[in-house]
């Protein structure tokens, strides 16, 4: 057994940890550590001049373990794994302790914040002390794909991957494919049709032998890993009872969209109760049918438009749903061109016109003398009933800022931009795909920037408005970039599976079989002849929720040992 | 209680010429640029506001268009194009149209084919009149002594006669104004004392216009206080000295020098504007509204005739003199008794009495924020 | 100077961890006595691990995983609470209060919650006092 | 199914010659009437309705530049007539590509595929070409590093050219992002590094492409490597060759808020991880070899060859990925905010650079200082870390943005990342005033309504309306704007302005349109194929745009196209063949393809 020679690298992350941790007095102390060979400060680590270090390191020093503290190892464990293995040094003898986030960035007082940077790091000295070298293993990556949801991002995504010549299941809830879009008659800002696109997309989709549909249908159960998921789709037929299908797929990708908000629940607009206040997506079909009317069938001289409703809102959605000032826009521009002479305003709060040629749309809906009218975030219109003699048949009473009077505005028709939300059964999706949701509901992803479509479970992606709200193009994006991702895969015919995994040590086991039934992914086996169980590593996630129930100690967590997390725990409280 | 907004407006004042407010977004440049927008009198993007709301009362009651000297500055800067120069422009006709209780300015701005229909017919019925009346009684080859043709006695009445009729009208059309910007707003009380001690301000803004001063090019604002200041002069020549001014043929320079001084300023500073208009360089030239030529044209000709016919006198061809005289006498007429009163002339009273008002609005605030601060006083004092 | 507790938290990889992370990243700041160990999922989480921890030193232990319902593994946090009363009772063998150990849910977008629960537990054991386990522990071992 | 065609003209400088469209449209089968609407026309649904029932049309296409804001009458006469709503038809030159060469001969097939009831994209498919495995990657911003390892990691080559002396783009001069605020550097250092390292990326910095030849899956690429003057693989960053250099230059990455020598690293973490030298200020180029070279001397594994010279490079690819981002614009276009004349007065970037931990100060935001310039002689007003920090900052939104008289268009960042400043200044100064000039806060992405609330909630001023000027008045910074919301004209002293410049399009984005046949908007982003459908690709087959160079753009939705793109690149490559160019496409092939999918 050599000798453990371990390096310490402690990261000033430009001033976000420096500013608050003594990181030199952090690396001496370490110094002091037994087993530590060299204890190093650089500004950022995870740069190329800072891996350098590391690897010249092990060169020269001979480190057989390496510690950084840095920012969250969600964040860059995987860099500096990947830097000491180019150093010839097995990636899993490294260990990193989470000075930022858990530090520097939640403490001020600069004394408490070095104390606790310290314990960190000395109780990751101490455990990687305990480490020992572990193998990836490969499993094979199935080329087919399943695709959850029949919207445009469904639709591209599923696309991308059969022009591709891989194979893909296309699960849609509803009867028909197609998704929100599909009820759009024009798209903003350049008033290009929504039915074409549409068209385009299921022409092709329809044609292509590689795509298999399944309309009105669902997942009901997915079970696997990356690579070699397995998933049962129930198909509902006429009758209620639906036949089963259990495919094999290598990737998942989520893309079941949004629904809209409930109006209603906005009381002081009354929609619902109120006649001629409608939504923006029932004012769309009146649009495809040609017939923009109040519901007596008159033809509207005042038609006023009503953006953010339940967006940008305390007491509903904090967040902006992107769209919904282009469609509001996109709305004036089509009620004018089909009644001449209508008056339109289009109350606002913020004119969110930020695409490609989203603002000389805006600058058009001015110039065709949509009167647009700005409140308070938190000061609603009013919607009530005009008297006798008003040219409207309903009065908007609002506080518009720009002129900050408290005025009041005819309108016959009422159009209510309705933002997006999460799916009711979007928590059900993400259970059942295993990735979690954010407060709103939306699906949360591996990276806001730098990795926008991949999630924490490897082999799931998210795309289009199942993640935020988005507009066509974005949704596109999104759908392709998830498809790069699995060709990616499926380019390299093999996935690597991660060493961390438990397994039973036979000799310890009693065969007393706890741990069989507690494994959610079934990953343990019982051999009936030998009474020992055994772990699938494949099928193992690693949870350890064996391992802490074995009540002989049999089951080793690989990579959470128990010597690894006493380790910790004298590092911490020494 | 709440204003109610009328779209309908903006289409009505677009026949004063406004034509890009509806592109303003509110990004409010114009207003920070503008040397002469200070609180209360935020403008222009406030005016733009009103007006694309269609907010008639308080567009009838602002005095802001009339604070505007359309410099151009907020119409250059503006992101939009939304013109904000010519909207305020576009106001103050409209203005002139609320205030003139004949309805007479209203028909002129919205129709230029009616306005000069009228101004023809004025000329005409002038050329008539005085041919008719010069053959009655003189001699056409005499232009002075007691067979004139036109004695300078008989015009001096007429002008005086003329004179009275546009001031009555103006008179009527200022206290209209009064009435919207000040004397109808409830609870403000503006003491008698207030307007007499404010009073000055009226000459001083007339004569020195040093509100335009203000404004960051002084090119516009010496040839606007050339042009008027001129016109003045003549005006008081021809109201007072009308006498020496016609008697000749010897060259009275008391008076004279004073008059072709005048000419030259009327002239140089008609011809400046048309030039500007034509050539379309500076932004406030680019749009021009149909009454802006009739005007500038009937006072050009005014001028121009003003002097031939006093050359032509002194040159001893008194034939030529009389017949121009008459000529410009059918200038004279419509431009007095039409433009001054109900056209874009008005401005020179109501400019000035706009900034009289906003002097006197200023003081009124200040004076209920001082009584409501007492008020507060006693009350804590009685607490 | 006040007494200042040690908190051991032992936090979930998918949920807490992530919560504690955004803590970070939001910059919402809390006291710096609880030092954050990470496990998989709490279910990972063996008794032994806490009386080491208190045994060790520490005024208090945190346990955190992610809300019932939404674990990574799909049910290991109902493991965890499961065994927690347990745990609890055999604590309450040892004459440790009640409010030191805790089990907690916090989800990868609950930062303020995770600050706020740690602010909270560190005054509650402030006010408790330092922890007389880890004396008790050693001479118990001593008298075996 | 009888139909009749609309025509109409918007643009006053209408590129397609509508007469001829008519004729052609004339001879399409059951086609009934063709007419010509002249732009002013107001057109209405009543009368329409009586002509749609008087022709007895069945089907209506509207044809034109982008005919859609007609289509409401339409569809309304439609209706009024009791004929189908649903058959109405756009044919929009714009959104179909009304930017080619040929856009008559375009027009007449985008007309011919409404006839036939087939949507363009459908019909106007290119044939397929065998493809070459490698691809060109151009731009080493985000956008390009994310496209050029979602292909390098699916095994295939790519080669990544970009014209700096190191990649990281504009995204590497950041110090913070938004609405996470977690920094820049953090998170895209690994991907440079990993870029650097990748075994299928050939990376080309300090180069440009000077020459493109062939044709859609097999691209001949010419590309111009200035010489670097410094050998990469030898040089370890020992700096002995900056300490000697005489020359002091601003330096780019910093914005130029500080200097550099000529023989320089663009930036500690840079990538490749070496020196190179600036020939345009070195001294021994510039004096033929005669002068300096002090630092050739000096370098202790001499690897500084001060002679080299530029060389050439050719590469076979399949496919090419633009993605040359943008640059901000130049605020002294903007007089009245004074910035290249009054101190204080900084743009976007420099602020990026002042906060920024391995900026000049250090991360400290402060005043600039007059010093004295020995070398220049005269006093300059410079970055001091230890200068006072500003009591009070103003941020000045849309600079140059949504202005017609620069640029209309919205440049979809500056809210968020003026936000993003309010908070450093907040962070850093103690007890400072930080005031927002805004017209619109557009927050509109996942999270960023949440982060101006919580701006707001920091004690930063919001106000609504862009500040109209910055003047000096004794030393002392002026703004003047209108306070809309509380109808007030702003007129107050200030220590720091910040610009929230906009984004223009990289310099030298039309030569290389030129180079590869590309179209571009009249703002100069590249044309996308199509705005909704493929925002990705464009008329020449196997030519892709990503990120900000097709229009501004923040990261997340860069490197979702960015990703996006690969996958366009990787379709291609795994199937082994890719489609030609659609502007290839002849009238005849599209209408034939047209027939054959109605007659399907």
């Amino acid at each position: 057994m050599e000798e453990t020679r371990i390096g310490v690298y402690i990261c000033n992350c430009g001033t976000n940890i420096a500013k608050v941790v003594d990181c030199e007095a952090v690396a001496e102390a370490m110094g002091k550590l037994p087993q530590v060979t060299v204890a190093r400060v650089y500004k950022y680590m995870c740069s190329n001049p800072g891996q350098d270090m590391i690897c010249q390191d092990i060169r020269e020093h001979g480190l057989n373990r390496v510690v950084v503290a840095a920012c969250s190892p969600r964040m860059h464990e995987r860099t500096f794994r990947a830097a000491v293995q180019s150093a010839g040094l097995n990636p899993y003898l490294l260990e990193m302790a989470n000075i930022r986030e858990h530090c520097s960035w939640v403490h001020e007082e600069q004394d408490a914040a070095t104390a606790k940077a310290m314990a960190l790091t000395r109780s990751a000295v101490l455990r990687v002390a305990k480490h020992e070298p572990l193998e990836k293993m490969s499993a094979d990556m199935c080329p087919f794909t399943l695709v959850i949801g029949g919207g445009i991002a469904g639709l591209t995504a599923a696309l991308e991957l059969a022009d591709a010549g891989h194979g893909v299941y296309l699960v849609e809830k509803a009867g028909q494919l197609g998704g929100t879009l599909a009820r759009d008659d024009l798209t903003a800002p350049y008033l290009d049709s929504a039915r074409d696109l549409m068209t385009e997309r299921l022409t092709r989709v329809g044609q292509n032998e590689k795509i298999q549909v399944f309309l009105g249908a669902e997942v009901k159960k997915l079970s696997g890993f990356i690579g070699n998921f397995n998933a049962t789709i129930r198909t509902a037929a006429g009758n209620g009872t639906g036949e089963e299908r259990s495919v094999d797929v290598g990737s998942v990708i989520v893309c079941t969209g949004y629904q809209e908000f409930d109006a209603s629940r906005i009381t002081h607009y009354g929609y619902g109760k109120l006649p001629n206040v409608i939504t923006s997506f029932e004012f769309e079909r009146m649009l495809r049918a040609g017939r923009i009317q109040t519901h007596e069938g008159r033809i509207p001289q005042y038609v006023a438009i009503v953006h953010c409703v339940g967006s940008r809102n305390r007491e509903f959605h904090g967040y902006c749903s992107r769209v919904c000032c282009m469609t509001a826009l996109k709305y004036a521009h089509e009620i004018k061109s089909a009644i001449p002479g209508v008056y339109v305003s289009d109350l606002y709060i913020d004119m969110h016109a930020f695409g490609k040629g989203h603002e000389d749309f805006y600058r058009h809906s001015s110039e065709v003398k949509t009167l647009f009218l700005m409140y308070g975030k938190n000061a609603h219109p009013v919607i009530r009933k005009a008297g006798r003699g008003d040219d409207g048949e309903r009065l908007l009473e609002v506080n518009e800022q720009l002129s900050g009077e408290v005025i009041e505005i005819p309108a016959d028709l009422v159009i209510l931009m309705v933002g997006m939300e999460a799916r009711q059964d979007a928590g059900e999706v993400a259970r059942l795909v295993n990735i979690s949701q954010d407060k709103d509901g939306w699906f949360i992803e591996s990276h806001p920037k730098l990795d926008p479509v991949a999630t924490t479970t490897e082999g799931i992606f998210i795309a289009g408005t199942c993640a935020a709200p988005k507009d066509i193009p974005d949704s596109v994006a999104q759908a392709r970039a998830a498809a790069a991702r699995i060709l990616g895969k499926i380019a390299k015919e093999k996935i690597e599976i991660d060493a961390v995994f438990a397994e039973v040590n036979e000799d310890l086991c009693s065969g007393c079989r706890v741990c069989n039934e507690l494994c959610p992914y079934s990953a343990i086996d019982f051999d009936p002849v030998r009474r020992r169980s055994h772990i699938n590593s494949a099928l193992c996630k690693a949870c350890g929720a064996c391992g802490a129930a074995c009540p002989s100690g049999a089951i080793k967590a690989r990579h959470f040992t128990d010597q690894q997390i006493f380790a910790q725990i004298e590092g911490v409280l020494s | 209680m709440a204003i109610r907004v009328n779209p309908k407006l903006i289409e009505e004042i677009e026949k004063y010429g406004a034509e890009d407010v509806t592109k303003c977004y509110h990004c409010g440049n114009c207003s920070a640029v503008c040397p002469h927008s200070r609180e209360p009198f935020v403008f222009p993007r406030k005016s733009m506001r009103n007006l694309q709301m269609g907010l008639e009362d308080k567009l009838k009651g602002s005095l802001e268009p009339w604070l505007c000297y359309y410099c151009g500055q907020c119409s250059e800067q503006c992101p939009r194009d939304a013109e904000p120069g010519e909207t305020m422009m576009s106001l103050r006709r409209w203005l002139t149209s609320v205030y003139d209780f004949t309805g007479i300015s209203q028909t002129f701005y919205r129709s230029w084919k009616a306005e000069l229909f009228t101004i023809l017919v004025v000329t005409v019925l002038t050329g008539i009149g005085f041919f008719l009346y010069g053959f009655s009684r003189g001699d056409i080859r005499t232009y002075g002594g007691p067979t004139a043709f036109l004695p300078s006695s008989t015009i001096h009445v007429f002008d005086w006669i003329m004179g009275g009729v546009l001031a009555a009208l103006l008179a009527i059309n200022a206290g209209r104004m009064w009435w919207f910007m000040v004397g109808r707003q409830k609870g403000l009380r503006i003491p008698f004392f207030a307007y007499l001690r404010k009073a000055y301000l009226l000459p001083l803004h007339f004569f020195t216009q040093k509100r335009y001063a203000m404004c960051e090019r002084k090119g516009p604002w010496l040839v606007h206080l050339a042009l008027m200041l001129s016109y003045f002069a003549m005006l008081v020549l021809i109201m007072f000295f009308l006498h020496e001014m016609q008697a000749g043929p010897r060259i009275d320079w008391r008076f004279h020098a004073v008059g072709y001084v005048a000419s030259l300023g009327l002239i140089g500073a008609t011809l400046y504007a048309l030039h500007g208009r034509w050539r379309k360089r500076q932004t406030q030239y680019r749009h021009s509204h149909e009454s802006d030529w009739i005007f500038l044209v009937l006072l050009l000709a005014v001028a121009v005739t003003g002097v031939l016919q006093h050359v032509f006198h002194r040159a001893g061809w008194d034939v030529a003199a009389n017949v121009t005289y008459v000529v410009h006498l059918m200038g004279v007429v419509p431009m007095l008794v039409l433009e001054v009163p109900f056209s874009k002339w008005a401005h020179m009273v109501y400019r000035p009495l706009a900034m009289y008002f906003a002097d006197l609005l200023v003081l009124a605030r200040a004076d209920k924020q001082n009584d409501a601060s007492a008020e507060l006083a006693r009350k804590a004092g009685v607490a | 100077m006040s007494f200042q507790p040690k908190i051991v938290g032992f936090l979930c990889n998918w949920c807490s961890y992530a919560g504690a992370d955004l803590a970070g990243t939001s910059r919402i700041h809390y006291p710096p006595n609880v030092r954050v160990i990470r496990v998989m999922c709490s279910a990972r989480i063996d008794p032994t691990f806490v009386l080491k921890a208190l045994q060790e030193g520490a005024d208090g232990v945190l346990i955190c995983g992610c809300h019932p319902g939404d674990c990574h593994y799909t049910e290991g946090n109902y493991k965890a609470m499961r065994r927690f009363p347990l745990l609890k009772r055999m604590l309450a063998s040892f004459g440790i209060e009640d409010a030191r150990v805790r089990l907690e849910w916090v989800s990868a977008s609950e930062g303020q919650r995770f600050a706020d629960i740690v602010s909270e537990m560190t005054e509650k054991i402030r006010a408790l006092g330092p922890s007389t386990i880890k004396a008790k522990l050693n001479t118990d071992r001593v008298e075996r | 199914m009888r139909t009749g065609i609309f025509i109409v003209s918007a643009a006053p400088d209408q590129r397609v010659n509508l007469q001829a469209v008519a004729t052609y449209a004339a001879n399409l089968p059951a086609v009934e009437t063709v007419t010509l609407l002249d732009p002013g026309a107001r057109i209405d649904p009543v009368t329409m309705a009586e002509t749609i029932r008087r022709d007895r049309l069945e089907r209506v296409v509207l044809a034109g530049d982008s005919p859609g804001h007609l289509k409401p009458v339409f569809t309304r006469a439609m209706a009024l007539a009791e004929g189908d709503p649903d058959e109405i038809r756009l044919a929009s030159f714009r959104e179909h590509g009304g930017v080619v060469d040929n856009p008559t001969e375009r027009a007449k097939s985008i007309v011919a595929c409404a006839v036939y009831g087939v949507p363009f994209p459908l019909a106007a498919v290119p044939g397929n070409t065998p493809i070459h495995p490698a691809t060109l990657v151009i731009g080493g911003g985000v956008a390009g590093i994310q496209a050029a390892l979602e292909i390098a990691d699916a095994g295939k080559k790519v080669y990544l050219v970009e014209r700096s002396g190191t990649i990281g783009g504009h995204m590497a001069m950041f110090d913070k992002t938004f609405p996470t605020l977690d920094c820049a550097a953090c998170i895209l250092t690994p991907k440079m590094v990993s870029v650097g390292q990748h075994q299928d990326i050939t990376l080309h910095t300090y180069a440009e492409v000077s020459h493109v030849s062939g044709q859609p899956g097999a691209y001949r690429v010419r590309i111009r490597k200035k010489a670097r003057r410094v050998n990469e693989s030898a040089c370890v960053v020992c700096h002995a060759c900056s300490e000697v250099c005489p020359v002091r230059v601003s330096s780019e990455f910093d914005s130029g808020i500080s200097e550099r020598k000529a023989i320089y690293m663009p930036f500690p973490q840079a990538v490749p991880n070496a020196y190179l030298i600036d020939e345009a200020s070195c001294v021994y180029v510039a004096s033929g070899g005669q002068k300096c070279g002090a630092c050739a001397k000096k370098c202790p594994k001499n690897c500084i060859d001060l002679d080299q010279a530029d060389q050439t490079i050719e590469l076979e690819v399949g496919q090419i990925v633009l993605a040359t981002g943008y640059d901000v614009l130049d605020a002294r276009k903007i007089q009245r905010y004074g910035y290249g004349t009054l101190p204080n007065v900084l743009t976007a970037l420099e602020f990026e650079r002042l906060t920024n931990a391995s900026g000049p100060t250090g991360g400290r935001i402060v005043t600039q200082t007059k010093k004295y310039n020995k070398r220049k002689q005269r006093d300059e007003w410079v970055f001091d870390p230890d200068g006072t920090p500003p009591r009070r900052v103003a941020i000045i939104h849309c600079v140059g943005s949504r202005d017609s008289n620069y640029n209309a268009y919205c440049s979809r960042v500056c809210c968020m990342y003026s936000l993003k400043f309010a908070h450093l200044v907040k962070e850093k100064i103690p007890g400072v005033e930080c005031h927002e000039f805004y017209i619109d806060m557009r927050a509109f992405g996942k999270g960023y309504e949440e982060f101006a609330e919580r701006i707001k909630a920091e004690g930063t001023f919001v106000v609504r309306g862009r500040t109209a000027s910055v003047t000096e008045h004794e030393g002392q910074l002026i703004v003047k704007g209108e306070d809309i919301v509380h109808d007030r004209i702003i007129d107050f002293p200030v220590d720091m302005v910040l610009l929230a410049v906009g984004l223009v399009p990289a310099a030298g984005a039309r030569e290389l349109a030129g180079l590869f046949g590309l179209f571009l908007e009249e703002e100069g982003w590249f044309h996308e194929l199509n705005y909704n459908g493929d925002p990705t690709d464009t008329e020449r087959g196997g030519i892709f745009v990503a990120g900000a160079c097709q229009a501004p753009k923040d990261i997340p939705d860069t490197v979702a196209q960015a990703s996006a793109v690969a996958a366009g690149v990787l379709k291609n490559i795994s199937r082994g063949r890719g489609l030609g160019s659609r502007s290839e496409l002849g009238l005849s092939e599209i209408e034939a393809h047209a027939k054959k999918i109605v007659s399907l």
